[in-house]
C-alpha cells in the first residue's frame, strides 16, 4: 500500500511541476507587458525599463521560470497590480469564507444526493424511481448562477427568509449551500444508483442473500459498501466542480471569498491574481485528489494489501 | 510425413513484476520457462495442463502475439523470432491461432463476409470484391455453415456456430500450422463433438498442423497425436497420446489422469487427490517445480531440476524417479 | 443472474430489423427510449431558433426600444410587442433569447468538436500503446483536468481578450480531459477482447487496429460523451459570459442577459426567468439525447 | 428414509422484451434425505434457473408455478421472513464462481460468521471460534489468519472451500451446488469433490448437484436427472442412466463424449444447435436433432414411462 500511496504522491509531484509550467506560460503569453501594466498608461519609457529590470523580466524564459518557481516555494505568488498588495496575503484573507462556502455546498449535495441514490436503485424502473431520476436530469441542467438567483427572489426577496446574498454565519450560508447542493447532488444521485444497481448484481450478493441476509442487511452491508467505491472517486473529481461552482456561487451571492476576488482581479486584468487562484485552486484539486486516492485505498481491500 | 513444420527450441517467455514508487522490475513471472519441441507436417501436438501451466503463452509466444523473452522458433527452417515487423506480418498468413470464446472473438461491428475478408485485404489475396466474396461462401460451406449467413452478424449465432465462423477466418489465408487454444471449452457438450469432427475434417482435407492446447484431457487424447504435459511453465511429459494414458511416467502426470471425473459410475480407479494448491509461476518452487505436491518427491527434486529424457523409445519425461 | 443461461450476445451492433411498418417501429421505439425522443425535439427546435432567429425575431436584438422602459426606468413586462417582456435596456428579450441560440450551440458545438478531436487522439494513443506514451499523455491530461475548466478559460480568455472565438477555443482546448480518459478506458477494455488479438494475429498494422477495429467499438459511449459535453460546455459558455468574460454585450448571450437580469429582477423577474429557462431547456435536451443513447447503446435494453 | 425436497410441476417464465418465454417447464423431482441428485444438462435448459427457484432467488420479472415443498411446506407459499430462515441455515447453495462469490470488502471471517450470526444467534467471540473451526473442517490451512484475509488474497480452490464453509456453517439439511467445481482446475475440483462428499456424510446433508459434466455426475451422485430446453427427459438412479440410457438426447450425449480410455473413434455428435428460450420447437423440444424422430414428436411433448424401477423416460419411442 505504501508504494501504491508513494506512486501516487510521484505523480503528484509531475502534475504539480506541469501546472507550474502552465501557469507560468500563461502569465508570459500575455499579450500586455506587466511592467506597463504596474508603471501606469502614463509613465515614461525608463520607468517601465526599470521596472521590468526590477522584475527580472528582461531575463530568458527558463531563468525567469526557476526563479518563478523558486518564488513560489517561498509562498510569494506575486503582487496584485491593482491593489500593489501580496497576491498570496489577497488570498489567505479570502480562503476562510471560501472553505466555508465549499464545505456547505458539498454537504448540501451528499446530503441530497446519497439517500435519493440509494432510493432509486432500490425503487429501480418504479415511479419514486422516475420522478427523482428526472428532477436529477433537471437539476444536471441547471445553472448556478441562475438557480441562484431565482431562490434569491423567492426566499430572499418575495418572502424574506434569508438574506440577500453577503457572507455570515449560518443563515447566510443556507441559500448559496442549496443552490449548489441541487445542482450538484444529482451527480451523486445517478453515480450511487448505477453503481449500486451494477454492485446487484454481482455474484456476492447473491451469496448474501442465499445466506439468509434480510433486504436492508444486503442493502446496506454488501450493495452499499462496495457502490461507493466508485462514488469515492468521483468525489475527487468533484472537488474541481466544487472550486467551479464556489466563483459562480460568489458571484451571484455577493460572497467575498476568492471566488469574487479571482472575478473582480479578471475584470482589471489583475494577472498576478488571475495566476494566482488558479495555481491555488489547480493545487489543492492535486492534493484533494491525492487525498481520494489514499482514501480509496482503505476502502478497498485490494489496493490495500498489494 | 516426418518433416518438421515447427521447431521450438528452449522458448521463454517472462513477464516482469513491477512494484514500489518507481515501478522497479523485482521479478519475473516465467510464464514460459524453457519449451522444447518439433511438430511434423500434418500431425496435432495436444498441449495440456492446468491454469499457469503457460499453454496459452506458449501458443501467442510461438505466433509472436507476444514477444517471447528468449529462444527460437523455426518455422519450415527460419527462425521467426528474427523477423522484422514488416516480414513477421507477411508470415502470418502461414500460421494462424483459433480462439477460446467464441463471443470475444468476433468483432460485433463486422459481419460474417467483413470478418471473413479482413484476412484476404490485409494480405492482398483474391483481387476483386467479387472474388473475395466467392471465397467467403465457400469458406462458410466448408465449416458446415449455411452460405447465405454472410450477411449477418456475429450475435445472431450461437456459440458453436460462432466457433465455426473463427475456424473459417484462420483459414481465409490458406495457413499451414493453426494453433487451437482452447477451441472446444466453451462449447456445450452436443457441439464439442461437432466441431471436434470439423477439425479432423480439415486437417486431413487440408494438409493442416495443429497445436492443440486445451485442459480436458479426454479431448486432448481424442485428437492429438501426440501430447505435452505443461506444469508452471516447464515440460513434464511428452509422447503419444494412446501411451501417455496407458503409461504415463510423470507423477504429475499420473495425478492429473486420475483426477479427471470418468462418465462411468462403476469406473473404480485408484485415486490420487494432490494436496495442496498450484504454486504461483511468479513465485515458482526450486528445483523440480511439482515438488511442492508431488506424492514421490525427494530431498533432490527440491534442489535441482530434473533432465529431460527419453524413457522409453519417443517418450519423454522430466522426473528425478526415473534418473 | 437467471439471464446468464441463455444465449444473450453481448455487444449490441446493427440487427437486423423485423419487417414491420416504419411508423409503428417508430411509436413503439420513441415508447421505449422517450427521453432519446425528447431531447432530439428540443434540439431541433434550438436549431431552428438558431437558424431562423433573423426572420422570426420581432425586433432586432440589440434596439433599445424607448417603449421598453417604464418612466421610471423599470423594464415592461411581457406585452404584444415585446411578448416575453423588456431588458434593462429596453430591449426585447424574446428576440433576445433567439439570437442567443446562436450563440450557444455555436459554443457548445464546436468546442466539443474539437475536445473530441483531442480528447480521442490522446485517448486512444494512450490506451493503445499503454508504456510511457500512456504515462506521459495521462499524466499531461491530470495537468489539464487539475485546472477546473471554468477557472482556467477564465484565465485564459483574460489573456486572450473576451470574444466568441476565444471563448469556443478556450473551452475545447482546455475541456478534452474527461473525453481523453474515458476514450482510453474504452480502449484499455476493447483492446483485450479477442478480436483485436485475432486482427493482430492476421497481420494488421496498428493503425489499421485502432482506427478499423477499436474505434469503432467504443464509438458509442464517445457519442453519449460527446452529447452530454455539448451541455456541459453550453453551460461554462454561459457561465462566463454571467462573469462578464464570456460574449460582450450588445451581442445577446443567454450568460450575459442573466447577468444583466441580476440587476433588474427584483422589479422586473421576466429579465432573469426567459433568458435562464432557454438555457435550462437547451442543456436539459443534450442531457436527454445523451442519456437516451446511453439507454439505446446499452445491450440490457436492446435485446434481439 | 423420507423426501426431504420434492419439487412438482415447477414452471418458471421469464418476461423478455414484453412477452414471457417458459425456461422451465413441468419439471418434477424429489431428493431424498442423505442422497446426492445430479441435475444435468447443457447451458439454457433450465437447470440453474430451477436451483434458484428453490431458493427463490430468481429476480422479477419471473413467474413462478407449482410447489416446491421442503419437508411438507411449500416453500412457495412461504412468506419471505420464514424463507430467510431456511435459506443458508436449512438449504444453502454453493456457485460456480469462486472469483466473484465473496464479498470483496469484507474479510473472510466476517462473511463466514455472517450466517451463524444470522440463524444461529451467536455471539461474535463463539462466531469466530466456529468460523476457525469450519475453516479447518473445510481443509484451510493457517485458520487463524485466513480469517482475518480478504477474499482476493485466496486463490479460486481456496474461495471455493470458503464458500463450502459458509454453506455448511448452519449444518443444514440440502445442499445446492450450481456448477461448483467448473471454474476450477482438475486437480482442485478433485479436492473440492472430495470435501463435498466428506462435509455431506458428516452433516448427513443431501445434495442437489447441478452440472453439465457428465464425469462428475458418474462420480457423485446417486440419482440423475437429465434436462434440456427447461424439461427432464429422464430421470434414474445414476447407473441405470449410464449403463441404459433410454432418451435419445441421453443416449446422443454419452455418445459424443470423448473418452479417456478404449480406442480412439469418429465422435458421434448430435446434429444441431441447443434450441433457444425464444425459439423453442413445438412437441418434443429435442425431435429437431433427434435421428428417431416420428411425427407424434414434432406435434406433441410426450409423457414419462417407466423404463425401470424408479427409472422414467419422457420419449415416444417408449409409449405403448
Amino acid at each position: 500500500m505504501y508504494a501504491y500511496i508513494l506512486r501516487r504522491l510521484f505523480s503528484a509531484v509531475i502534475v504539480l511541476f506541469g501546472i507550474s509550467v502552465v501557469t507560468f506560460l500563461l502569465i508570459y503569453a500575455i499579450p500586455a507587458d506587466p511592467a506597463r501594466m504596474i508603471a501606469g498608461p502614463k509613465a515614461p519609457e525608463s520607468v517601465v525599463l526599470t521596472i521590468r529590470h526590477q522584475l527580472g523580466l528582461d531575463q530568458p524564459l527558463p531563468l525567469q521560470y526557476i526563479h518563478y518557481v523558486w518564488r513560489l516555494l517561498h509562498g510569494d505568488l506575486g503582487t496584485s497590480y491593482t491593489y500593489n498588495l501580496p497576491v498570496a496575503t489577497m488570498i489567505v484573507q479570502r480562503l476562510w469564507p471560501t472553505a466555508e462556502l465549499a464545505l456547505g455546498c458539498w454537504l448540501a449535495e451528499l446530503i441530497i444526493g446519497i439517500p435519493l441514490g440509494i432510493y432509486t436503485a432500490r425503487h429501480a424502473r418504479r415511479l419514486g424511481d422516475y420522478i427523482v431520476s428526472a428532477l436529477a436530469l433537471i437539476g444536471i441542467s441547471l445553472p448556478l448562477f441562475w438557480l441562484g438567483l431565482l431562490l434569491l427572489y423567492w426566499l430572499a426577496y418575495q418572502v424574506p427568509i434569508f438574506p440577500l446574498g453577503g457572507f455570515g454565519g449560518l443563515r447566510y450560508l443556507i441559500l448559496p449551500s442549496l443552490t449548489y447542493g441541487i445542482t450538484g447532488a444529482a451527480y451523486y444521485t445517478r453515480l450511487l444508483k448505477s453503481s449500486m444497481l451494477e454492485v446487484m448484481q454481482q455474484d456476492y450478493v447473491r451469496t448474501a442473500r442465499a445466506k439468509g441476509a434480510g433486504e436492508s442487511r444486503v442493502t446496506f452491508r454488501h450493495v452499499v459498501r462496495n457502490a461507493l467505491i466508485p462514488v469515492v472517486t468521483f468525489a475527487g473529481i468533484d472537488f474541481s466542480y466544487l472550486l467551479t461552482g464556489v466563483v459562480l456561487v460568489e458571484a451571484t451571492f455577493n460572497w467575498n471569498g476568492f471566488g469574487s476576488l479571482a472575478y473582480t482581479a479578471i475584470q482589471n486584468l489583475d494577472v498576478p491574481v488571475i495566476m494566482g487562484t488558479v495555481l491555488l485552486v489547480a493545487v489543492a484539486v492535486v492534493l484533494f485528489n491525492l487525498i481520494v486516492d489514499i482514501l480509496y485505498s482503505v476502502i478497498d481491500p485490494r489496493i490495500r494489501y498489494s | 510425413m516426418a518433416e518438421a513444420l515447427l521447431q521450438v527450441e528452449d522458448l521463454k517467455k517472462y513477464f516482469p513484476i513491477r512494484r514500489g514508487v518507481f515501478q522497479r522490475t523485482v521479478g519475473h513471472v516465467r510464464a514460459v520457462d524453457g519449451i522444447s519441441f518439433t511438430v511434423q507436417k500434418g500431425e496435432t501436438l495436444g498441449v495440456v495442463g492446468e491454469s499457469g501451466c503457460g499453454k496459452s503463452t506458449m501458443g501467442r509466444s510461438i505466433l509472436r502475439l507476444i514477444e517471447p523473452t528468449s529462444g527460437v522458433v523455426n518455422f519450415e527452417g527460419r527462425n521467426i523470432v528474427r523477423l522484422r515487423k514488416g516480414q513477421m506480418q507477411a508470415m502470418r498468413r502461414q500460421m494462424q491461432l483459433v480462439f477460446q470464446d467464441p463471443y470475444a472473438s468476433l468483432n460485433p461491428r463486422f459481419s460474417i463476409a467483413q470478418t471473413l475478408m479482413e484476412p484476404m485485404i490485409i494480405h492482398n489475396l483474391y483481387g476483386s470484391r467479387e472474388e473475395r466474396l466467392d471465397r467467403v461462401r465457400r469458406l462458410l460451406e466448408r465449416v458446415g455453415l449455411d452460405a447465405d449467413y454472410a450477411r449477418r452478424y456475429p450475435h445472431e449465432f450461437s456459440g458453436g456456430q460462432r466457433q465455426r465462423i473463427g475456424i473459417a477466418r484462420a483459414l481465409a489465408v490458406d495457413p499451414k500450422l493453426i494453433i487451437l487454444d482452447e477451441p472446444v471449452a466453451a462449447l456445450d457438450v452436443s457441439v464439442q463433438s461437432q466441431v471436434l469432427n470439423l477439425l479432423e475434417d480439415l486437417q486431413e482435407e487440408l494438409g493442416l498442423t495443429y497445436i492443440f492446447i486445451a485442459h480436458d484431457l479426454s479431448v486432448v487424447r481424442h485428437i492429438s497425436d501426440r501430447i505435452l504435459v505443461l506444469y508452471l511453465g516447464r515440460m513434464m511429459e511428452l509422447v503419444e497420446a494412446e501411451e501417455l494414458f496407458a503409461d504415463p511416467l510423470h507423477p504429475y502426470t499420473q495425478a492429473l489422469l486420475s483426477a479427471v471425473p470418468v462418465p462411468d459410475p462403476d469406473a473404480k480407479r485408484e485415486r490420487i487427490i494432490l494436496q495442496g494448491d498450484l504454486p504461483s509461476p511468479a513465485n515458482p518452487p526450486s528445483g523440480c517445480p511439482f515438488h511442492t505436491r508431488c506424492p514421490v518427491a525427494k530431498p533432490v527434486c527440491r534442489e535441482r531440476a530434473p533432465q529431460w529424457k527419453e524413457i522409453k523409445p519417443k517418450h519423454y519425461v522430466a522426473c528425478h524417479a526415473y534418473a | 443472474m437467471a439471464a446468464m443461461q441463455f444465449e444473450t450476445p453481448p455487444a449490441p451492433a446493427a440487427a437486423a430489423p423485423p419487417a414491420k411498418p416504419f411508423t409503428k417501429k417508430f411509436w413503439k421505439s420513441v415508447r421505449d427510449f422517450p427521453m432519446l425522443y425528447l431531447g432530439a425535439l428540443i434540439i431541433v427546435l434550438l436549431i431552428l431558433a438558431a437558424v431562423l432567429a433573423p426572420v422570426i425575431s420581432p425586433h432586432n436584438p440589440t434596439t433599445q426600444f424607448s417603449d421598453g422602459l417604464t418612466e421610471s426606468g423599470i423594464p415592461v413586462g411581457p406585452s404584444a410587442k415585446f411578448p416575453l417582456g423588456a431588458d434593462n435596456l429596453g430591449r426585447d428579450i424574446l428576440s433576445r433569447v433567439l439570437y442567443g441560440a446562436q450563440v450557444s450551440l455555436l459554443v457548445g458545438v464546436i468546442s466539443t468538436v474539437i475536445n473530441l478531436v483531442l480528447g480521442v487522439l490522446v485517448g486512444t494513443v494512450a490506451g493503445y500503446f499503454g508504456g510511457w506514451v500512456d504515462n506521459v499523455l495521462m499524466r499531461v491530461t491530470d495537468i489539464i483536468l487539475a485546472f477546473p475548466l471554468l477557472l482556467f478559460a477564465m484565465a485564459l480568455v483574460a489573456v486572450l481578450g473576451p470574444s466568441l472565438w476565444n471563448v469556443l477555443f478556450a473551452i475545447g482546448v482546455l475541456g478534452w480531459g474527461t473525453m481523453a480518459r474515458v476514450v482510453r478506458g474504452q480502449v484499455l477494455a476493447v483492446k483485450e477482447f479477442e478480436y483485436v488479438q485475432a486482427e493482430r494475429a492476421l497481420g494488421a498494422s496498428n493503425t489499421r487496429i485502432m482506427f478499423r477495429v477499436i474505434l469503432p467499438n467504443i464509438i458509442g459511449p464517445v457519442i453519449v460523451l460527446s452529447t452530454l459535453n455539448v451541455g456541459q460546455n453550453i453551460l461554462v459558455e454561459a457561465g462566463l459570459s454571467f462573469l462578464g468574460i464570456g460574449i460582450q454585450p450588445p451581442t445577446p448571450s443567454w450568460g450575459n442577459m442573466i447577468e444583466a437580469g441580476m440587476q433588474t429582477y427584483q422589479v422586473a423577474p421576466w429579465t432573469l426567468w426567459f433568458p435562464g429557462l432557454a438555457l435550462v431547456i437547451a442543456v436539459l435536451g443534450f442531457n436527454l439525447l445523451g442519456d437516451g443513447l446511453r439507454d439505446i447503446l446499452d445491450p440490457r435494453n436492446t435485446q434481439h | 428414509m423420507g423426501n426431504i425436497l420434492e419439487v412438482e410441476n415447477l414452471n418458471i417464465q421469464f418476461r423478455l422484451d414484453e412477452k414471457y418465454y417458459t425456461a422451465v417447464q413441468d419439471v418434477s423431482f424429489s431428493i431424498r434425505e442423505g442422497e446426492t441428485l445430479g441435475l444435468v444438462g447443457e447451458s439454457g435448459c433450465g437447470k440453474s434457473v430451477t436451483s434458484l427457484s428453490i431458493m427463490r432467488l430468481l429476480q422479477p420479472p419471473t413467474q413462478i408455478s407449482g410447489q416446491i415443498r421442503y419437508k411438507g411446506k411449500n416453500l412457495l407459499d412461504l412468506p419471505e421472513k420464514q424463507m430467510r430462515s431456511i435459506r443458508g441455515n436449512e438449504i444453502s447453495m454453493i456457485f460456480q464462481e469462486p472469483m466473484t462469490s465473496l464479498n470483496p470488502v469484507h474479510r473472510i471471517g466476517t462473511q463466514i460468521s455472517e450466517s451463524l450470526i444470522l440463524h444461529k444467534d451467536l455471539s461474535g467471540k463463539q462466531a469466530r471460534q466456529e468460523t476457525i473451526r469450519l475453516l479447518q473442517s473445510v481443509g484451510i490451512p493457517r485458520p487463524e489468519q485466513i480469517v482475518d484475509e480478504f477474499p482476493h488474497q485466496l486463490s479460486g480452490g481456496m474461495r471455493q472451500r470458503v464458500m463450502i464453509a459458509i454453506a455448511m456453517a448452519c449444518k443444514p439439511q440440502l445442499l445446492i451446488a450450481d456448477e461448483p467445481t467448473t471454474a476450477l482446475d482438475v486437480t482442485i475440483q478433485a479436492q473440492i469433490l472430495d470435501l463435498m462428499r466428506k462435509v455431506a456424510r458428516e452433516n448427513r446433508t443431501s445434495i442437489l448437484l447441478i452440472t453439465h459434466d457428465l464425469g462428475v455426475v458418474a462420480e457423485m451422485c446417486d440419482r440423475v436427472a437429465v434436462m434440456y430446453a427447461g424439461r427432464i427427459v429422464e430421470e434414474g438412479p445414476v447407473r441405470q442412466i449410464f449403463r441404459n440410457p433410454q432418451h435419445p438426447y441421453t443416449q446422443g450425449l454419452l455418445a459424443s463424449l470423448p473418452k479417456v480410455d478404449g480406442p480412439r473413434t469418429r465422435l458421434q455428435p448430435i446434429e444441431g444447435n441447443v434450441p433457444s428460450l425464444k425459439n423453442m420447437p413445438q412437441g418434443c423440444r429435442f425431435a429437431p436433432r433427434c435421428r428417431r424422430a416420428m411425427d407424434v414428436c414434432r406435434q406433441r411433448d410426450a409423457d414419462f414411462h417407466l423404463v425401470e424401477d424408479a427409472h422414467r423416460v419422457r420419449c415416444w419411442l417408449h409409449a405403448e
